[in-house]
């Protein structure tokens, strides 16, 4: 074991992928020359040039579908959007082209592609520059979208998405690359839509994933227990789509109770189709109504307070704990 | 005895089978379309012929890619694509291009190296950029030549995509089929240069206008343009002219508010098919009785094409779940 | 009332609005001169003149940003995608702009804008001309989705859209345009976020909206209850966001079963959100779970047998709805 | 006595301060960034005063329309937003330009017609267009100044906006801040010509390039164009050439591997507050002294702002559910 930072972590997994295979490049906005906005493809110009390592203009949708068309006929590009919030202008490759490519030629060009960078809110970028988009993705059949938590995950599962033969929405965040965690020193990968369970627990069955999760969830929890006295198991699926519904569900069938804490916004998102999946599963064995944790329904605002007020914090988790073990929060 | 751009007598003759093959297959589809045989958006491509026949049949190499908009039968059987794997795939068979998943405006076929078939408009122009990106990334020669149409040339991705192509010097050929409209909206309608070739000049890029009734100077301009991306890598936009002698779709009218009966009727005096005969005959190359023995051949070529579609099965349900994701 | 298509209805309420308000007009490809693709706007090009209904070139982005330019500084502009899969190159421009401008620019402008057009599948249009995309619109805050099913919502509906201040996602359906309803002579609208009760019933609440309710469970229903002798209530929200939850929650207390049929793609779809409010809002007098129909979850392929198979149709209603009753289909 | 473009000495002497204030602005804006007050994205203006203050003090009337992107506090002074209410918007205030909505990246101003601060690239180009679209609908005599990057020209929204523009004759004065790097990627690198002006050919639009550092240059040429879309509505594009002496964003090195320590020590002898204050002493207009006068006045000013902001309120919790449905 060696522990490295998230952005570290993201970075070998490149490195070693690229070493492995001469038709992985990376592709995107200051990714060569400026060694990444946020670092992440730092040294990997000076090790492989600008052959494999290129620096892009400012148009996501001329590179996403360049990629694209790269990886129909053999290459497997990475492209790194600087943030997911820019990925919206290539919303029509990602959705149109990546996504239906392999179906709508009947099987003739399939689409090796992973589409990387960091998503949700950091701090005071207002909403432009805070969305957590997940579920505008994960929505859109041909894709599959995996958000990670830890720096393990991070490398072992963007190695498995370098991978993959499929268009893959890789989302990571931006506040933690500088997060420290423990990685093997042997080479690993990490499989696509497993989950795991990163606490156990016997009263409420709590899903959540990346910043959320790593950020809020797991300082909370412990603070929760003992508060309330009781005991909470923590499932990150790692992957959003193709969901691991078994994990959460033996859960579920041991706790009877969920609440699900995600950073994108309520309507439609990635936890209300877990929230109805589980439910329509695992229906007798709920004691309570699943609850969710999500940003509030409204664009994320600049001011400190506003941009606390508005995402998951400890108060909104411990409320809907409260809530699907009937207790009231006043006792 | 001396041949047109000294092209063989079998060559010119191939090239006037292909246009012809591509003008009664189009026929056909109107019929079918009519008798709700096609389903969907059926674009037709009467009196655009000699643009795919000399770009791609006359002027690309095999391994060259190939890739449209949804208006693609042409260039699909000018680039080799089976037209009876073409003619099931409109009749939604599985013996279709692509088992039936993707109609008339998605057609593909990666042993030909076409690459399809694009219905949004615009968004296939960085696909083909990326195509010329691995033709250069493996130091391989192939170009790849990109159909678009006039319309095309006011969205986005057209501007994201030339520039990229020229400003990382990559094979491709962006071309312009410029048939006047984009629907019933006419060039000047739409675009603030009527003159196309002139969005070259933002990309400082190669271009070049052609007269897209004459499958000879197609041939040769889009050739230069080709032999050039080879050499030297460098892209270019090519305006060339030419008219869609039928309505933008089958659900569309020949003529009507944005074009009148009279002009589609002047136009047709330009028949490409109608000029190259004339030129062959003038020529020596050939003379009515074989084109009478041309036109039979391929009548029945196509009624095979018909044949072998209509008696081929449907897809099984269980396609649904193919081809979703690779490997799965 | 009077008998006309949706075409003409949609019609009149454009027709109607532009004359009683100087600051509407109408934008987008083929809607003047041509009369519109699919004739929508027949008629309102020789009425109000090219200053008023505006052909424009192939450029959504372009378009539907300027549209929202014009709404920001006191016009009232109606975009009309030729079809919502085109919206999909515009998405930047609704996401980002029209729905965060009134938030981001703390109240300073707020955009009056209608985007309207058809969505969801025809007949034949394969993968990238096929989508119902309520989903990734609805999902975001600051717009508004509403899809109606009948003449008379949309007329209504659409006026109410057009008067209303803030951006607007308005779904029609192609394939409807030339179906017939009745609509009042007088001038009306109908106000957005209120659902309506198509059909009383008593032993299954159902909820659908626009060309799927319209088409395929209407016809369903009656059929379906004699078959299994059950009564069935039908629920039209006609708007998607703001979801009118009331409506249905109340019809649930009375039939304790839920079956929600939609066109979209199941993950994350309308259809979850609905579930998850509704099962956390009425847990107790839900007697099953929530039960969805929807389009598998892959690219709508174009043969019309695998394109039958994989949108909704009444043999997955059936089975939905034994499913809800507990009912086995071999019964 | 003559003057500079027979500008009055008030007038020169109004455009200095303003300058100056943008400068000092920021300057106190970096300090406050750095001691963890002003959060997210902070992109400063330092080196590019000369085209806000020459295009929008100099050039435009008060109803004329202001659009931009993130970087956005030289062009909010210039156009009369109340520099202290941007300052509490940086520190995230009630009495903030957006009431602490938007930050550093979103001021607006819908009394001083000024559209914000955009912080997608390219995106707010349409809007501008909009803007010049609804002034033509009216029949007024408003145009649109729309500023965007020298990176901004390569994204679609460019090509879409400023085809729209030329096509429909929109009153709006596409405004390139050419600062030669979008974040550390040069023109060159990025954009297949390096004459930005260029992009104008495929509209054939109106086109200028100008020297960023001569307020009076900017003023003179600017003019120009917003008289000509006054009278014709046609529009043009400016290449601006200009400079940004500082890092991206805060988070930014000033130099690195994109540009060198002497290359902006060089640049910076260029410095557009520096060249007109010699002009006016030259000139006779000003003289040292007053140059320190205005100095301290408008650091008063500046510290008047800090004050004004770190005294304000922050927005109270309610807030964060107005402004998001209009009239609800
Ligand atoms: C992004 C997008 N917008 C609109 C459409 C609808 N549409 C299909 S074809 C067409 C006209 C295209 O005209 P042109 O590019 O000149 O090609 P042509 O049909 O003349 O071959 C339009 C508007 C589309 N498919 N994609
Ligand atoms: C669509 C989009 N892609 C990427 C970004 C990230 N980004 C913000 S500023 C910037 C550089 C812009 O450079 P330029 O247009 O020259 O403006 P300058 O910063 O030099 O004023 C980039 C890439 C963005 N905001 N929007
Ligand atoms: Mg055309
Ligand atoms: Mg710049």
């Amino acid at each position: 074991m060696s522990v490295v930072s998230l952005r570290e972590a993201l970075h070998q997994a490149m490195d070693e992928e690229m070493a492995r295979d001469e038709n992985v490049f990376l592709m995107g906005e200051e990714v060569a020359r400026y060694n990444g906005a946020y670092k992440v493809s730092q040294g990997l110009m000076a090790k492989y040039g600008e052959r494999r390592i290129i620096d892009t203009p400012i148009a996501e949708s001329g590179f996403a579908g360049l990629g694209i068309g790269a990886a129909m006929v053999g290459l497997r590009p990475i492209v790194e959007f600087m943030t997911w919030n820019f990925s919206l202008v290539a919303y029509d490759q990602i959705v149109n082209n990546a996504a239906k490519m392999y179906s709508m030629s009947g099987g003739h060009f399939h689409v090796p592609i992973v589409f990387r960078g960091p998503g949700g809110a950091a701090h005071g970028l207002a909403a432009t520059h805070s969305q957590a988009l997940e579920s505008v993705y994960a929505h859109i059949p041909g894709l599959k979208v995996i958000m990670p938590s830890t720096c393990k995950d991070a490398k072992g599962l963007l190695k498995s998405a370098i991978r993959d033969d499929n268009p893959i929405i890789f989302i990571e965040s931006e506040v933690m690359y500088g997060d420290k965690g423990e990685i093997p020193d042997e080479e690993y990968t990490i499989p696509i839509g497993v989950g795991e369970i990163k606490k156990h627990g016997s009263d409420v069955t709590l899903v959540s994933w990346s910043k959320v999760l790593a950020r809020v969830v797991l300082n909370a929890v412990e603070k929760i227990e003992e508060e309330m006295g009781i005991s909470i198991e923590v499932i990150d699926p790692r992957t959003i789509k193709p969901m691991d519904y078994d994990l959460i569900i033996g859960s579920v069938q041991k706790t009877n109770r969920l609440v699900i804490v995600e950073e994108g916004w309520p309507f439609a998102g990635v936890g209300a189709q877990i929230s109805h999946v589980v439910t329509s599963r695992a229906f007798d064995h709920l004691d309570a109504p699943v609850e969710r944790v999500t940003q509030e329904d409204v664009p994320l605002p600049y001011a400190r307070s506003l941009e606390h007020a508005s995402l998951p914090n400890v108060d909104k988790i411990r409320r809907a704990i409260q809530k699907v073990l009937y207790k009231n929060g006043q006792e | 005895m001396s041949t047109p751009l000294g092209l063989s007598r079998e060559t010119l003759l191939r090239w006037y089978d292909d246009m012809l093959l591509v003008r009664r297959f189009e026929e056909k589809c109107a019929q079918l379309y009519g008798m709700g045989k096609i389903m969907g958006f059926c674009h037709l491509y009467n009196g655009q012929e000699a643009v795919s026949t000399g770009a791609i049949m006359g002027a690309l190499q095999p391994d060259d890619y190939v890739i449209t908009a949804y208006r693609d039968h042409g260039q699909a059987i000018s680039k080799g694509v089976n037209p009876k794997a073409i003619m099931a795939e409109l009749l939604g068979k599985s013996t279709g291009t692509t088992k039936g998943k993707g109609g008339s405006m998605h057609i593909f076929d990666r042993e030909k190296n076409f690459l399809g078939g694009h219905a949004i408009v615009g968004s296939h122009l960085p696909l083909a950029a990326g195509f010329a990106f691995a033709s250069k990334y493996r130091k391989e020669k192939r170009v790849c030549l990109c159909f678009m149409g006039d319309g095309a040339t006011n969205i986005g991705d057209f501007h994201e995509a030339l520039n990229l192509a020229a400003l990382w010097k990559l094979p491709v050929i962006y071309i312009i089929e410029n048939n006047l409209y984009s629907m019933g909206t006419s060039v000047e309608r739409s675009s603030a240069v009527e003159d196309l070739s002139k969005k070259a000049l933002a990309f400082d890029m190669r271009k070049e206008v052609i007269d897209g009734s004459s499958v000879l100077e197609v041939y040769e301009k889009v050739k230069k343009a080709v032999d050039h991306a080879r050499v030297t890598y460098e892209p270019s936009l090519l305006d060339i002219r030419t008219y869609r002698q039928r309505g933008h779709s089958m659900s569309d009218p020949i003529h009507g508010h944005y074009r009148t009966k009279e002009e589609v009727e002047e136009k047709k005096k330009n028949d490409p098919i109608h000029l190259f005969g004339e030129l062959l005959k003038k020529e020596g190359i050939a003379d009515e009785s074989q084109f009478e023995e041309a036109d039979k051949r391929i009548k029945a070529l196509v009624e095979e094409c018909v044949e072998f579609a209509e008696n081929s099965p449907e897809p099984s349900p269980e396609e649904l779940w193919k081809d979703v994701y690779y490997g799965e």
